[in-house]
Parts: C-alpha cells; sequence; structure tokens
C-alpha cells in the first residue's frame, strides 16, 4: 500500500465525499463521521509521504492509470509538495472537528452535501499540490473554487453576492491560467511540468513562452487577491460561515502561492524566471502596495472578521514579495510562510468562531471581558496575535526574520519597511483588542451562545471547565446583574482543545523553523537559487 | 490570394482574442448580474476556440481510426476508397498512399486531426457550465434578497441599510 | 466602470493580437503542438487500448484521471446548487386547482387540498395554457431521444459521443419532459433523491473501478488490471474498463443535470417552476 | 475543409456574442447564448472536432440555454444595459 501513497491521499477524500453525499439521504449524522475520517485518513497518509520524502531525499512518483510522464498524468511528490499536502490536510480535519456544532446549527439537512463539498475543497487543493500535469492542475482548481464558492455563499444575506464578485474573479482568473497552458501547449505541445521544464530552456527567446509566464502568473495572482485585484476577498471571507472561513481563508490563497511558487521554478525553471525574465522589482512593487493597503485597510475595519481578511491580503504581499526577491533567504522565508501563515490564520479563525459562538456576532466591541470569561481561549488567540505580530518565539517571527533577511540581501528596502510598518499595524490592531477585552467588563448583548449551553445541557453534554461547574441557570443570572462574581465559561471541550491545540503549534512551529527550513525547504528549492 | 491566406492562418486565433474581450469587458464593465454570467461563458467558451484551433491539421480527418482498423492497411484502404469515391483530393491522394501501404498496419499521425485539445476541451466545456449552474443559483439568491439583478440597485440598496 | 472596462480590454486585445503573430499558422501540420506528444496517441491507441476513437482513449484512460474529476466538477456543481438553492419547507403560501369539468381555477390558501379531489389537477401559479401539440410531441420525441442517447453512450468507442454527451442528452430528456409539461410531474417520476443518489453513484462507479485496480495492485485507474476480473486480456480490459466508466459518467452527468434544472426552475422549492 | 465557412461562421458567432451582451432583455440574452453556442458547435464541427461539437451541442446549446431561461424565468427579464 506504500506505493499507492500519492493516490490515496486524494481518492480517499474523494471517494469519502462520494459516500457522504448519498448518506446524507439517509442518515443526518452520518456525513460528518465519513468527513472526519477520510480527512484523519488522507492527513496520515500526507505524513508519511513527508516522512518518506525527507528520509529518502527523493521526490516520488506516480504514474496515473499507468502511463508514464508526458502521455498520462503523474503525482509528483516532493518536499514542498509533501510539506503543503501536510498542512492542508491537517488544516482541513482540525477545522472540522473544532467546528462540529457550527455545522448541525449552520447547515441543518443539508449536512451530506456540506460535508461533501468541504471533503472537495480538501480533495481539489490536494490534487493541486501533488499533481504533476499543469492541465490536471486546472481541473483541480476548479473543483476547489466551485465547491468554495458554495461553501462561502451560504453565509449571511450579503454572502450571495460577494460570492458572486468572488466567482467572477475566480473565474476570469483561472481561464487566464488556462489560457497560459494554451500557450504553453501551441509553444512545445506538452502538458507535463517536468517535460516542459525541459523544453522552456531550448526556447526562451520565444515570445509565446513570455506570454504564457504572463498570463498564467497574472491569473494565480487574480486567484490570490493580491492588490489591484483583491476587491473579491473581505466580502467572500468574512460574510461566509464561520468553518467555511476557517477551511478556506487559511488554504485558498496560501495553496495559490504553492501553485505560483510550482510554476516558476519546476516549470519554468529559475534560470528562465529570475534569469530571463527577472520580475524581482515589479512584483515587489506589487507586494508593497499590498501589503500597505492591506495593514491600512485592516485598522479601519470594526467587524473581526473583516479584519482578519485584510490581514491575508497583507500576508499575501509578505509571500509574493518575499519569493520574488529570488534569493535563497526570501524564497525560503516565503514557502515557510505559507505553512506559518496556514497556521496563524487558522487560529485566528477559530478563535473568530469561538467569539461568535460566545456573543453572537462579530465586533470587536463585543469582545469586552473575554480574558475573565474564557482565559483558556483568550490565552490561545493572544499566542496566535502575537505570532501574527511577530513575536519570538512564535513561528511567524522566523519567517518574517527570512523575509526581512532575504529582502535586505536582496536590497529591497521598501519590502523591508513594509514588512516591518505591517507588523506594527498588526501590534495596534491586536493590543486594541486585548485592551478591549482584558479591560473592559463583559456584557453580553446577544444570548446566542448561552442559548445553545442550555440546549445542550439537555442532552447533558456541556463541558464546563474543570474545577469551575456551574449551572447554566447561575451563569445567566449572575449576568443579568453585572456586579456578580465573573464565571469561567469555557466553550465545550470538542471546539477548545483543536483551538488551543492549533495554538500550541504555533509554538512548536516556531521552536523547530530551524529544522523545517533545513530538513525540508532547503531542498525544496532548486540549486539554482543562492 | 497571399492576403486571403494570410487571413486564413490567423483568423481563428483573432477570433478568439475577440470572443475573449467581448466576454471581458461584460464581466468588468456590465451592470446586470446575468449579463455578467454571459460574458463568464462567451470569456471561457473563447479559450475553447482557441484550443480546437491549435488542433487542427490542413487534410486531416476526424481523430477517429476507421473501424476494425486493427486490421491495418485493410482497414485505410477501404477507408481511402471510401474518401477516393467522394472525390475529394487530399483525401484521394491518402487513400493511395494507404493502397500502396496495405500490407502494413501503420497508423499515420498526419492522417488524424490532434485529439489531445479535443481532450482537454471537453472538460473545458463542462467546467464552464458547472460554473455556470452555481452563479446562477447565486444570482437568484441575490434576487431573491435584493429584488434586483442590477449592481448600482443592490449598492444603493446596501448604502441605504 | 464602463472606461475601465473599455481600457482593459484594449490593452489586453493589443497584447494577445500581437502576440498571435509568433503562433504556427492555423492548420500547420508541422506546429509542436501536433508532433510532439499527440502522434503518441494516435498511433498507439488501437495497440494500447482497442478503442478507435482517439478522444474516447485519450478522454477515458490516458488521461482519465482528468476525466474523473470532471466528472466531479459537475457533481460538486450540482452539490453547490442543492446547497446554495434548496429550501426544505414544502408549505407554499397557496396553491392554484383547476376544476376540469368546468375549467374554472381556484386558488386555495395553505396546504388543503379541495374536496372532490379527483376532479381538480393543480396548477402552477404562472401557468400557461395546455398546449395539446406541444405536449403530444415531446413525449413521442422523449423515447428517441433517450434510445439515441444510450447508442451515444454504448457506442463511443467508434463513434463521436461518450458518457459524458449520452448523459447529457439522457438529462436533457427529462428535462424536456418537465418543460413540455409541468415540474411536478417529472419530479413525480424522478425524484430529488433518486437524481442526488444517482449522481453520487455515477462517479462512484468511475472512482470504485480505478480504486479497484489499485487493490488488485497496480495504479488507480489502470483498467488492465481488471482483465482478469472480466476474463479478457489486458488491452481488451482497458477498452471494457473504458466502457464502466463512460456508464458511470453517464449516470451522474444525467442525474446531476436533472438536479440542477429542477433546482434552478423552481427556486429551490420544487414545488412549481418552469 | 474550405475556408470560406470557417470564416463566415467566425463572423456570425462574433456577432452573435456582442448581441448576446448588447441585448436589453435577458430572455433574449438567454437564446442568443444558445444561438452562440450552437453557432460555435458547427464551427468546431467544420474543423473536425466532433467529440467537442457534440459536447457543446448538447451542453452549450442544450442544457445551459435551458438554465439560463430557467433563472431569467424566477428572476426578471428586465436590464439597463
Amino acid at each position: 500500500m506504500t506505493s499507492n501513497l500519492p493516490a490515496l491521499v486524494i481518492i480517499v477524500p474523494l471517494l469519502a465525499s462520494l459516500v457522504a453525499a448519498g448518506a446524507g439521504w439517509f442518515n443526518r449524522k452520518a456525513p460528518f463521521y465519513i468527513a472526519v475520517i477520510a480527512l484523519l485518513i488522507s492527513f496520515i497518509s500526507s505524513v508519511l509521504l513527508l516522512a518518506q520524502v525527507v528520509a529518502t531525499g527523493v521526490a516520488i512518483e506516480y504514474q496515473m492509470a499507468g502511463w508514464p510522464a508526458p502521455v498520462g498524468i503523474v503525482y509528483v511528490i516532493d518536499h514542498l509538495s509533501a510539506m503543503v499536502l501536510v498542512v492542508i490536510t491537517f488544516v482541513a480535519f482540525v477545522n472540522l472537528i473544532g467546528n462540529r456544532q457550527a455545522v448541525e446549527t449552520e447547515f441543518k439537512n443539508k449536512e451530506g452535501a456540506f460535508n461533501a463539498l468541504y471533503v472537495l475543497f480538501t480533495a481539489g487543493l490536494v490534487g493541486m499540490t501533488a499533481t504533476g500535469d499543469a492541465f490536471n492542475l486546472y481541473v483541480l482548481l476548479e473543483i476547489a473554487s466551485l465547491s468554495g464558492y458554495a461553501l462561502i455563499g451560504l453565509g449571511s444575506s450579503r454572502a450571495p453576492l460577494a460570492t458572486l464578485n468572488y466567482l467572477f474573479l475566480g473565474t476570469i482568473g483561472a481561464t487566464f491560467y488556462l489560457l497560459g497552458v494554451g500557450y504553453l501547449y501551441i509553444a512545445t505541445g506538452s502538458l507535463n511540468m517536468a517535460d516542459l521544464a525541459t523544453i522552456i530552456p531550448s526556447m526562451m527567446n520565444s515570445s509565446t513562452i513570455l506570454f504564457a509566464f504572463i498570463i498564467c502568473l497574472t491569473g494565480l495572482l487574480v486567484k490570490m487577491a493580491i492588490f489591484p485585484v483583491h476587491g473579491w476577498l473581505p466580502g467572500a471571507y468574512s460574510e461566509s460561515s464561520t468553518v467555511s472561513a476557517g477551511l478556506i481563508a487559511p488554504l485558498t490563497t496560501k495553496v495559490t502561492i504553492y501553485i505560483m511558487v510550482r510554476i516558476c521554478l519546476t516549470l519554468f525553471t529559475p534560470e528562465y524566471t529570475f534569469g530571463y525574465i527577472d520580475p524581482t522589482d515589479i512584483m515587489v512593487a506589487i507586494a508593497v502596495a499590498s501589503i500597505i493597503f492591506g495593514s491600512l485597510s485592516a485598522l479601519a475595519q470594526k467587524d473581526f472578521k473583516r479584519m482578519l481578511s485584510y490581514i491575508i491580503i497583507a500576508e499575501v504581499g509578505y509571500m509574493v514579495g518575499g519569493f520574488f526577491l529570488g534569493n535563497r533567504m526570501g524564497v525560503s522565508g516565503a514557502i515557510l510562510h505559507i505553512v506559518n501563515d496556514a497556521a496563524m490564520t487558522l487560529a485566528l479563525f477559530m478563535a473568530a468562531g469561538i467569539f461568535i459562538w460566545k456573543t453572537g456576532d462579530e465586533k470587536q466591541s463585543s469582545l469586552k471581558g473575554l480574558y475573565a470569561k474564557m482565559p483558556f481561549t483568550m490565552a490561545g488567540f493572544t499566542l496566535a496575535a502575537l505570532s501574527v505580530v511577530g513575536v519570538p518565539p512564535t513561528c511567524g517571527f522566523f519567517s518574517k526574520w527570512y523575509l526581512i533577511s532575504g529582502g535586505i540581501a536582496a536590497g529591497q528596502y521598501l519590502f523591508v519597511g513594509a514588512l516591518i510598518f505591517s507588523s506594527l499595524i498588526n501590534a495596534v490592531l491586536f493590543f486594541r483588542i486585548f485592551e478591549i477585552a482584558l479591560f473592559e467588563p463583559f456584557k453580553s448583548h446577544h444570548h446566542a451562545g448561552d442559548e445553545e449551553d442550555k440546549v445542550e445541557s439537555h442532552h447533558g453534554e456541556t463541558i464546563v471547565d474543570p474545577g469551575v461547574i456551574e449551572s447554566a441557570q447561575q451563569y445567566s443570572g449572575s449576568d443579568s446583574h453585572d456586579h456578580g462574581a465573573i464565571v469561567i465559561k469555557e466553550p465545550p471541550l470538542p471546539m477548545l482543545v483543536p483551538f488551543l491545540g492549533v495554538c500550541v503549534l504555533l509554538l512548536i512551529l516556531g521552536l523547530y523553523s530551524g529544522s523545517i527550513v533545513n530538513n525540508i525547504i532547503h531542498f525544496a528549492i532548486p540549486a539554482g537559487i543562492i | 490570394m497571399e492576403l486571403f491566406s494570410f487571413i486564413v492562418a490567423k483568423a481563428d486565433y483573432w477570433a478568439y482574442v475577440i470572443l475573449m474581450m467581448v466576454g471581458l469587458y461584460a464581466l468588468i464593465a456590465k451592470n446586470n448580474l446575468v449579463k455578467k454570467i454571459v460574458g463568464m461563458t462567451i470569456f471561457q467558451t473563447a479559450i475553447i476556440l482557441f484550443y480546437v484551433s491549435i488542433g487542427y491539421k490542413k487534410g486531416a480527418t476526424i481523430p477517429i481510426l476507421h473501424h476494425g482498423s486493427d486490421h491495418g492497411g485493410e482497414a485505410l484502404a477501404a477507408h481511402g476508397a471510401h474518401a477516393a469515391a467522394h472525390g475529394t483530393q487530399e483525401v484521394a491522394e491518402q487513400a493511395a498512399h494507404a493502397v500502396a501501404h496495405a500490407g502494413e498496419a501503420a497508423v499515420k499521425a498526419m492522417d488524424y486531426i490532434n485529439p489531445l485539445p479535443h481532450v482537454l476541451m471537453l472538460t473545458a466545456i463542462v467546467v464552464g457550465v458547472a460554473t455556470l449552474g452555481v452563479a446562477l443559483a447565486l444570482a437568484m439568491k441575490v434576487y431573491k434578497e435584493y429584488g434586483t439583478l442590477e449592481e448600482d440597485e443592490i449598492n444603493q440598496q446596501l448604502r441605504n441599510g | 466602470m464602463k472606461i475601465l472596462g473599455k481600457i482593459t480590454i484594449t490593452i489586453c486585445g493589443l497584447l494577445l493580437l500581437f502576440f498571435t503573430s509568433d503562433f504556427p499558422d492555423w492548420g500547420d501540420v508541422n506546429s509542436p503542438a501536433s508532433t510532439h506528444l499527440s502522434p503518441y496517441f494516435i498511433e498507439h491507441t488501437i495497440e494500447d487500448t482497442a478503442v478507435p476513437n482517439i478522444v474516447t482513449s485519450v478522454l477515458a484512460d490516458y488521461r482519465g484521471y482528468d476525466t474523473m474529476f470532471e466528472t466531479t466538477v459537475i457533481l460538486t456543481a450540482g452539490l453547490a446548487c442543492f446547497l446554495l438553492l434548496r429550501i426544505p419547507r414544502k408549505d407554499s403560501i397557496h396553491r392554484y386547482y383547476r376544476h376540469e369539468p368546468t375549467g374554472v381555477t381556484i386558488r386555495v390558501e395553505g396546504d388543503r387540498y379541495p374536496k372532490g379531489s379527483n376532479v381538480f389537477t393543480r396548477i402552477d401559479s404562472s401557468w400557461v395554457p395546455y398546449d395539446l401539440i406541444i405536449n403530444f410531441t415531446c413525449r413521442l420525441l422523449i423515447h428517441f431521444i433517450q434510445l439515441f442517447a444510450l447508442y451515444v453512450v454504448a457506442h463511443g468507442h467508434h463513434s463521436p459521443g461518450g458518457g459524458f454527451q449520452g448523459g447529457v442528452l439522457l438529462g436533457a430528456s427529462v428535462i424536456l419532459f418537465a418543460i413540455s409539461g409541468n415540474l411536478r410531474a417529472a419530479i413525480k417520476r424522478f425524484g430529488e433523491k433518486t437524481a442526488a443518489i444517482l449522481s453520487s453513484t455515477g462517479v462512484f462507479i468511475y472512482a470504485g473501478a480505478g480504486a479497484l485496480c489499485l487493490f488488485i495492485g497496480e495504479q488507480f485507474l489502470n483498467y488492465s488490471a481488471l482483465g482478469p476480473l472480466l476474463g479478457t486480456d489486458r488491452i481488451m480490459a482497458r477498452s471494457h474498463g473504458i466502457l464502466i466508466v463512460e456508464i458511470g459518467v453517464a449516470m451522474a452527468v444525467m442525474a446531476v443535470m436533472i438536479w440542477i434544472y429542477y433546482n434552478l426552475s423552481s427556486a429551490g422549492k420544487q414545488d412549481e417552476g418552469l | 475543409m474550405i475556408w470560406p465557412i470557417d470564416l463566415i461562421i467566425l463572423g456570425l458567432v462574433i456577432v452573435s456574442a456582442v448581441a448576446a451582451i448588447t441585448v436589453k432583455d435577458l430572455l433574449s440574452a438567454a437564446v442568443l447564448l444558445g444561438a452562440y453556442s450552437f453557432l460555435l458547435c458547427l464551427l468546431w464541427a467544420v474543423m473536425g472536432a466532433v467529440d467537442v461539437a457534440f459536447t457543446e451541442a448538447t451542453v452549450g446549446a442544450g442544457v445551459s440555454t435551458v438554465f439560463c431561461v430557467a433563472a431569467v424565468f424566477h428572476t426578471t427579464r428586465r436590464t439597463k444595459d
């Protein structure tokens, strides 16, 4: 079975989504468990793949349908894709188990379709990461996009319009990518990435190849919501339901950046990308604009999820800029930041989910006094926020360190300045929230969370933080009189434990970032980049 | 005649650019959501036209080998005779060619249109209809929410609260 | 927005037109696209898969993995339309009934059924008069469309067509039935649950056939592994494998097309519609 | 293949595409989109892409048009541009 791991990592989610879609018509609980098991298997397989790749040091090639490379479709798992596979399957798995309640309430009677689309989205991203065929990438990109539209579209009342805008821009991006593949095909006659990489160096001066590069890159930049074409992202992410946002926000932009890295390094070879075209100046300028715009817009937001969405735009700028610095430090920083940013965004969106469960809305002002109410949650949230700001020893610091050193080495001081500026803005943003949550007393205007608790306690499932056992009645009584004793009321354990796990992971990633860079990312970057 | 051959050589590629730009214009500039969706469909089909144009080969036939051509030359000869009966110049030559090599069971790649772009485009058509379905579903939800499909009117409503 | 659009398309259009000059001529036999990879498919399809229609063999075998996800894209669209649009509540506010002997139409509030129900038939709120010619012609046509669709599915190895086209035709026949008559009659014959389960099953046949090859010990979707199961040699097994997945594709595509139509044409209520 | 057919159909395709996005009625736009798809299907049949033409005829000209008409039926035909 070991030789079939590259296929298992994607077909298990695919088959599970089909079973879940069918099972949803007979049993309302089954789809969730099918999805969880499939994502767990997929996660384990990708960890095994990563271990195998790190141990042997060679890329694993898997021939779909038994046809060798240029004729059929092959999957290529190297250091980079194995690492991204682990990130994708981990995020999908943790986000689903952490949001079980939200799924049950928000997608009532449609659990089958929801879980199926959730797993299909993951399968699409996994396939995009593992594939070694330029056209197969497009098909999987469309699977991930279409299921993403469906997941996002069922949010608040404004969600359909935001999603429709996302769909238009997403389609433009994907179609541009397809056109770029067509240009490559007309010039070379091949679709396989490795095959293309052997042909392209011999036809460096072809204007068709140049245009294919430009148009593929444009399509991917539209998909990853960089500054001038970012319009769809804040609306789409902040209007959607938390479970969808927690899956899509950490993954879509990061995987698109991974695809950009893959296209630039594996398909167009570093000699072509950095040697012949050398887009460093213009791309870093776009990235700087994206970082500054994202940070400043985040400052203006009152809504928590909307603020996170703008931070994502700034983070996209970090990675794009870092990658196009074109030196080893910058590219390592960008790739490391893919992992770190996925974990950080997951933690923050899970925190947003818990806040919404607790307070019933997404305004920053309704986070008052939460430190006293939910010490564990807020400890995790603080860790995640410090990581986004970039305080050592959290993981955010290390990737920023690589990015800044890369920027200095490449002489792009504007980029370095933008990074530091954005970190300061992030500090302001999160310390503002700390202030609200730490010093202002808790006042619940919406009892959404409490009502859910009461319903839960009927089934005897309420899990209050150990040590402090308070009945729901006492809790709401003390709440109505504002001067009552502060009662600790953490979210139920299935929600809290995954969240805290992710937060601890931020620390672990930070502490081990040296070995991640040395053992994985070092081998993922071609030797041509110094 | 030179001009004609130049136009014929590039007309398909020009047409795809024009169609793509028509679609892109509708996507960017039109105010109505269904109009944008129509533009999106045109935008996607333009790419399909581009790919199919790549695959075309002068003097080649459709990418289906003649029935039972695992008997090789025999079948090709039959195919050629059939085509000769129709009197097409190029295909008749091909027929002669096939008859001459009746013994060898060889399929010549030059005689058949490139099938690979066709396969890719079947997938793209399917992706197109899938996107169309989801986009129309979303447009219907938007209409249910705001009672209009015009973007400026929706923005007006959003501003007014 | 209009000016922005015009500027964008002028720049993009001129760039694209400029870069077409480097292309090989249209129909050029010696272009890289026609010489690098595609000759392999044309020359080896018979010996590899025993399928004369090269498009079918490339679609379902050489690049069968793409096609599996193509079918999944369609399923995703079906699930997405269901998730976005479907309103499970059945209590519509009012309904219309026609008294058959007199042709009088009455409006009934709530979920009550008019008494003497055998003389009342339910009609849509946007009801158009019953057209005998259209209805009769369509009913006559549907059988032939379905017969032709089955031919297209089964004969995809030798002629244009295959699972996808046949599936769409099958779906279109049911959609034609719904348009010519009414939506409820179509849903009564081909329910939503049937459509949903059939669509998953269709893709499952495809992916399951692939996974079966994997369990037998070959690569995913390598149909030649099915040879011993089907009692044929490895090459014919590929041909039969293609037929199996084409049937799966046809099932999935038919069901999803119908499912999307039901949801779109009734705005998710599946009560009355186009 | 005869090049005049190709050029004539190309011209018609562009005309129908422009018409589909300029006409001031969404139902007409849907029907024109169907006509556009059908003309493209003819073009591909002329170019020898029989499978693509078949698919476009069933999907593009057939089912897509029905979807568009169904959506317009449940929303509105009105459009300002």
